[in-house]
């Protein structure tokens, strides 16, 4: 037919800049000037307590980057507060008989193994990741009290104490380093690499996703199969930070690291996904609960108020959105 | 060298013990466009899924360039350079454009990292070709699903295979793109690329196809060069058996007195923008438009879906406030949505789940559904629009493209509306079922019911329409009685100009 | 104390290998009473559930005979505790077992509620279906649980208490005994320790435990009014409240930042205290003094090199455990039963902490522990 | 018209049996012989020990009903333990003051006010439930603790403790008769009525539910709302049981609920849902518990078995299923 008929089909030339993805950075700055000011003679803006919002939160923020590739494959982890413990537990037993690499080995190889049969149970055994990971809290979780009668292993290796918990690069907390060391590289994985965008393509339509011949099975495990490895990690900066192995250690924090991916902007039924909302997110969370330990709440105001800002910080965001 | 690209032997698969391609020959030659056709549910879909990996063949052989292979996953068949363009889409809505064309595989920089700008720069180039204007970097879930499909194209085109599979590739697009992707199949059959392309669209398949293979019920029936077959006999072969087609026009008689459904300057996002419109009781009207031209947004406006942001909607000289599909649904306006998949079914569940669903209120008394009603009901239905489908508990993903179609249109004939508003209602529905629909819609606004069609398929269009108006950037900018279109170029030149 | 014969462990266990040679099963029946290095004469502070003073452990012992008697009646007990993962349930679990194995008395079941209350009254009904003679329970709250134990009290079951019993259950009627620690008694250790380090002079904070739970309220109680009426010039600036263990960390933190000139903290138990220790590490607050209660492993680790923590009132979970086992063994005699046990509190510091360790957990402490010591 | 050209086998026939689909109840099943079996001489099927597993699973049994039709809608709600443990609190002090019925009213509004926010708070400002419910989850939580300075609420009536309680009609006790009671209502709203459809295609495929008029904000708003009145009610028979009000009640129960609902078979990702299976999801985990706890396990054994055990449950059945 005539060529000249054929017109060009336009749709909007760019995407809209929308404010209200980035809600979880609006509502940091936004809590963080509140308490910059009203909690400024209590020392909230000392650089110490700075650090300390850091070093509290070092370990819900490196879980959490790595479950933001979990929950940006439509899956979820629920196991890594208990995988968290009972590193801690192998790390401290590890480091009595084989010392600091020996201790590493043994917690991150113990998160490893644990996200390895989360992952081959969703990916090989096709069971809802819910379920397994669910089943593996409660399974680890019953390990780290079995292997030491619910004992804490306490640590008195130097190094290790140095690497994962009290050290300090110059004036930077090794815990501050280590989280912005996993951050940056958790980004740059989401965000750089083809791995990054098979992950949000499994997480936005598995199917097609297969269809365009990314191995859907193989991102799944690779993703559980880190977020284990990383609540490892986590669990030695706790036995690191309280100079101990204990069964207790990361419990709830389950909870805490999704509260922050989702906060973060990454959608919990997959598909879209940011590390660096997530450490906000995680770091938000973090602010909300020292300022209000500083201002003398007692716990049931703390959690009154703390409820009340995360969900007020959402509501603010997401009038446009569905999900 | 032969000039022989692929050869599928003795293909055979079934689902369930039900069997869906039984001992299936199909060739293709290098540099030819094969035309692959039959009736909803013949196998197409499922014998090109077979070669592309998603399916697994029960038994039979594939022959790629003299070598057989094994295809059992999607990898397998990229390695052996085919690529598809699915029927239902494999988009991901969460990523953008660019994201989607270099989906698996991606450019990279030297340091390992992703090239964004070089899939920028080469996306760009791309939707150049298709004549597509929209950004790179936009979001497929903010696109309406033409953008979706000239995605999906893009993405095929981009992998510089050597077999390409369009399945309904111009299903929902307009005039327009079709012709830009008419141009572009002839340059890359140039450059040696075989094409196997299936479409319901008759004049489309005779405009682009060297060679015609039709299927009928998973059987092989014929392979013929295009130039050899008539329209007759090719819907013969499709069908089983000779019949006429309803795509001749009959004028038909309704009374210009009963205004059923009017809009007056009815704006809608920005997508609609001042609308009057009209139609009769008995009267079917077409709706003719460009991709983007508003045709969607001003349906869903009418039926509550999108908010009306000022106008007025009037049913039977009332005006009514729709505020949700509800409403429009109160005022007996049904809308027959366009993309089956997205808006029209709840794909995980049962033929007869998703009849019912705007019906639920009919097929029950005071809050409990009569189950023998809904089962009677979705019976009917399947009879009567001839849905291919083990039985009415089969979950609607694994019906075939055109039946899952038949499936939506079914769910709003059951609620017997008094307004119903078609968007492209054929949409992927084969030639049989295509005259019956038309058939229908005719039955309907004898019986006094007032129609509207929105269809790209400009035959179709003139076949149903009493009267078409055009629209360009939400206005309507013609109205033409059927009695004064001549052609479809007359049809092509209102939607075009203004 | 009088009591001469059980002394040492390792002496115990030669004893009965010695025995087992000439007998096969039944090993040489010696008396069973708590640890006698335990002060006899020691006061104890804290009162009773009703107000009534404490019965010291130390006068509790069952015979040769008794236990003779006791082994015929093949009974069973069941453990039901509030919660099973720390080392005060450990050690009391410990001396709850071992001496029931003494009186030939089978353990069906330890359970533990993991401080919820429901589940330890799903616990206690789920353990009651193989009719248990004994049950030792520490109730998670003296309310919720209070019909459930009535229920098994009814059904024949002697129950004994740890810390604190359900409300309007009455001694005899339903309960044996209740056996606690002096928390009260340990409250006072733990100031006068943090007190003295001081030089009586100071600003301190307390990290309470934001909950209504007996046991911890009493011991904040008996610090803050020991502080406040003994050392006018120790002033407690700073209350931070904790709901768990894991809160210990923070809520330090957050004292440590408004208040940046303290001299010393007080833990109400040792597992948040432990996150104290951490927070002053990481405010550079080596010089802070803790002090706390419960002599967990690693504050005692803690205490033996030296670090903040410099002492704390322990309570003796492992002779609580004996203690209870003993009062049940006075039931099944249909003996009289005190309604309130106390063992003594005891006050750890560096310079005895490995006999500490031994009279709480009736073995010899860890060798971390002894070799911190060693090196000082 | 030709019918007979294009095949339409319009047989009535029902999808094949696939006993994958009935998991649950062979896993229950499987759980319960073993049982039977080996703690048969130590009471295991006494009718009191079996009464005991009926009335120590109830709370978890009914909550899970309503949170079946929240899952169903593609939905979740993690709020359900908190607002029982207030619901109890308020039900105990309303019946200081009011009686009875003034307890029930206190105990089920309650939980109904709560969930009308989480419901207007996900369909009206359209804030993903997750981060909705968490955050209630916290601050309903928080409110329970301050309301009385976390004392229990002890509960002297009669009336009230016999009908939330220990009482029984007949042999039946009353937990298991609300249990009974709520799940076939529930079951029958699920199965049988517009509604249940409604939710059902909400989850599914909330536009295509749009698009067929189902109002499915609505649909959305009942379902959250339920749920928190089940909460209330679950909240009641918490202070029933134990004579009290506390806000400890409840405390982690959410997993549990939605563990029970996901093992039943209703999909997490909404569009699939079964009461009956939700039922026997909350049995079975009861089950579990009970058995192991008789056979003498102690914690921590107690939960590498019962996490091994829904694991293993699920493993068997999901081989064809993805999701
Ligand atoms: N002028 C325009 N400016 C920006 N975007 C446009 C414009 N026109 C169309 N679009 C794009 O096209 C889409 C509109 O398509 P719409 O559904 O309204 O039209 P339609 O006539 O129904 O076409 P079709 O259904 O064939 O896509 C919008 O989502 C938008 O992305
Ligand atoms: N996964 C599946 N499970 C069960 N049946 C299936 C499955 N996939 C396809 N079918 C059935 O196989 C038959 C052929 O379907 P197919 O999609 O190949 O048809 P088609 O020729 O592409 O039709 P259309 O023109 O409508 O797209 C249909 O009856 C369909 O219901
Ligand atoms: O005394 C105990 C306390 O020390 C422990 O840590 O928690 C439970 C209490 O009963
Ligand atoms: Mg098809
Ligand atoms: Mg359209």
């Amino acid at each position: 037919m005539q060529s000249k008929i054929i017109n060009t089909t336009t749709a909007t030339k760019r995407p809209a800049f929308d404010w209200r993805n980035y809600i979880v950075y609006i509502a940091f700055i936004g809590v963080f000037i509140t308490f910059s000011i009203t909690l400024y003679d209590y020392g909230f803006l000392s650089t110490n307590n700075l650090l300390n919002i850091v070093r509290q939160t070092a370990m819900i923020s490196i879980m959490a980057v790595a479950v933001t590739f979990v929950i940006s494959t439509a899956e979820i982890d629920l196991s890594v507060g208990s995988i968290a413990a009972l590193s801690s537990l192998t790390a401290a037993l590890a480091i009595q008989s084989f010392g600091t690499v020996g201790g590493i080995l043994a917690g991150l190889g113990t998160g490893a193994i644990i996200g390895l049969i989360n992952g081959l149970l969703v990916t090989k055994v096709l069971i809802p990741s819910f379920l397994v990971t669910l089943g593996m809290m409660i399974i680890v979780k019953g390990i780290a009290m079995w292997i030491t009668g619910t004992a804490p292993v306490p640590i008195l290796n130097d190094a290790f104490i140095f690497l994962f918990g009290s050290g300090s690069l110059g004036p930077i907390p090794m815990l501050f380093v280590w989280t912005i060391l996993i951050a940056v590289i958790g980004h740059i994985v989401l965000r750089k690499t083809t791995f990054g965008r098979q992950t949000l393509a499994t997480g936005g339509n598995e199917s097609a996703a297969r269809f365009s011949g990314i191995n859907t099975a193989r991102v799944k495990l690779i993703a559980l199969v880190s977020s284990g490895m990383m609540a490892g990690f986590a669990g030695m900066l706790y036995a690191g930070r309280l100079e101990a192995g204990r069964f207790t250690f990361g419990e709830g924090a389950e909870l805490s690291v999704i509260a922050a991916v989702i906060l973060g902007g990454t959608s919990l039924f997959g598909g879209v996904g940011t590390v660096v909302g997530t450490i906000f997110g995680s770091i938000l969370i973090g602010t909300i609960n020292n300022g209000l330990i500083i201002m003398g709440l007692d716990v049931s105001q703390q959690m009154m108020v703390s409820g009340l800002i995360i969900i007020l910080a959402v509501a603010f965001g997401r009038k446009a959105k569905k999900r | 060298m032969t000039k022989i690209a692929l050869r599928m032997s003795e293909i055979s698969k079934s689902f369930n013990g039900i069997n869906v391609l039984d001992h299936v020959n199909f060739e293709l030659e290098k540099g030819e466009v094969h035309a692959l056709m039959g009736g909803n549910g013949a196998g197409k879909s499922t014998l090109m899924k077979i070669l592309t990996g998603v399916y697994q063949k029960d038994s039979g052989k594939i022959v790629i360039n003299d070598k057989e292979i094994d295809i059992e996953k999607p990898q397998d068949a990229q390695e052996n350079g085919v690529a598809m363009i699915f029927q239902e889409f494999s988009v991901i809505p969460s990523l953008t454009v660019k994201q989607n064309i270099f989906l698996n595989r991606e450019l990279k920089k030297s340091n390992g990292f992703l090239d964004e700008k070089a899939m920028y720069v080469q996306t760009e180039d791309l939707l150049k070709q298709l004549n597509v204007n929209i950004s790179p970097d936009m979001l497929i879930e903010n696109l309406s699903v033409g953008f979706w499909q000239m995605t999906e194209i893009a993405k095929a085109l981009a992998q510089k295979a050597s077999i390409l599979i369009m399945d309904e590739p111009t299903a929902t697009l307009s005039k327009n793109e079709t012709e830009t992707l008419f141009k572009l199949i002839e340059t890359l059959k140039s450059e040696g690329m075989s094409i196997i392309y299936i479409s319901h669209r008759m004049d489309e398949i005779f405009q682009v196809s060297d060679r015609i293979t039709v299927l009928r019920d998973g059987k092989f029936v014929i392979t013929s060069p295009t130039a050899h077959l008539t329209m007759e006999e090719l819907v013969q072969h499709i069908v089983g058996k000779s019949m006429e087609s309803s795509f001749g026009w009959k004028p038909r008689s309704y009374s210009k007195e009963e205004v059923m459904l009017e809009t007056k300057d009815l704006h809608s996002g920005s997508k609609v923008n001042g609308v009057d419109l009209h139609v009769y009781k008995g009267e079917i009207l077409g709706i003719a438009g460009l991709m983007g031209s508003g045709r969607t947004e001003l349906a869903q406006a009418i039926f509550g879906i999108d908010p009306i942001t000022s106008g007025e909607v009037f049913v039977d000289c009332q005006a009514v406030r729709i505020k949700q599909p509800q409403d429009a649904i109160r005022a007996g306006i049904a809308l027959v949505p366009e993309d089956r998949r997205v808006q029209g079914l709840v794909l995980t569940h049962e033929v007869k789940e998703n009849i019912i669903y705007p019906i639920l209120n009919k097929v029950s008394k005071s809050g409990f559904i009569n189950k023998k009603k809904v089962d009677q009901l979705s019976e009917q239905f399947v009879e009567k629009l001839n849905i291919k489908t083990d039985s009415i508990y089969k979950s609607t993903n694994l019906l075939s493209g055109g039946n899952q179609q038949k499936i939506v249109l079914a769910k709003w004939l059951a609620n017997e509306p008094n307004i119903l508003i078609l968007d492209e209602p054929t949409n992927g529905v084969d030639i049989g079922s295509k005259s019956e629909i038309i058939e229908i819609i005719r039955e309907l606004a004898d019986q006094g019911k007032a129609v509207i069609v929105i269809s790209s398929e400009l035959a179709e269009l003139l076949a149903v329409s009493d009267r078409i108006i055009t629209l360009k950037n939400g206005k309507v900018t013609s109205e033409l009685s059927r009695e004064e279109i001549k052609s479809e170029e007359d049809l092509e030149h209102a939607i075009q100009n203004h | 104390g009088c009591n001469t014969e059980s002394t040492s462990s390792s002496e115990e266990e030669l004893s009965s290998s010695n025995s087992s040679e000439t007998k096969t099963e039944e090993t040489a029946l010696e008396p069973i009473t708590i640890n006698a290095n335990i002060d006899a004469d020691a006061i104890i502070q804290s009162e009773g559930p009703y107000g009534e003073s404490a019965v010291s452990a130390t006068t509790l012992e069952l015979t040769v005979e008794d236990i003779e008697k006791i082994k015929e009646g093949n009974y069973t007990a069941a453990l039901v505790m509030h919660y099973a993962g720390n080392d005060w349930s450990n050690a009391q679990i410990n001396g709850l077992e071992t001496t029931f194995e003494k009186m030939g008395i089978e353990v069906i079941a330890v359970t533990d509620a993991q401080f919820s209350a429901e589940k330890q009254v799903s616990d206690l009904e789920t353990v009651m279906a193989r009719n248990p003679d004994i049950i030792v329970s520490i109730p998670t709250d003296p309310v919720s649980t209070a019909s459930a134990f009535k229920r098994a009290a009814e059904q024949g079951t002697k129950l004994v208490f740890m810390d604190n019993v359900p409300s309007n259950l009455t001694h005899d009627e339903h309960y044996v005994s209740v056996v606690s620690a002096d928390n009260y008694g340990n409250g006072i250790a733990a100031a006068e320790v943090l007190a003295e380090e001081l030089g009586g002079e100071g600003k301190i904070g307390v990290v309470y435990h934001d909950a209504d739970f007996f046991v911890t309220k009493q011991r904040t109680e008996a610090f803050e009014a020991t502080i406040q009426e003994k050392y006018p010039n120790i002033e407690i600036v700073a209350r931070g409240g904790i709901s768990g263990p894991d809160d210990g960390l923070q809520v330090a933190s957050a004292m440590l930042t408004t208040n940046p000139d303290l001299d010393g903290i007080f833990g109400v138990w040792d597992v948040p205290t432990e996150g104290i220790v951490a927070a002053a590490r990481a405010a550079g607050r080596d010089d802070l003094v803790i002090t706390t209660i419960d002599l967990g492993a690693n504050v005692a680790l803690n205490i033996a090199r030296g670090g903040s923590i410099k002492g704390l009132g322990a309570q003796l979970p492992y002779d609580q455990g004996v203690a209870e086992a003993i009062l049940a063994g006075y039931a099944l005699l249909d003996k009289e039963t005190p309604s309130y046990v106390a063992v003594p509190a005891l006050t750890v510091t560096q310079d005895n902490i490995l006999d500490a360790w031994e009279m709480v957990y009736s073995t010899s402490a860890p060798k971390e522990v002894q070799d911190a010591i060693q090196n000082n």
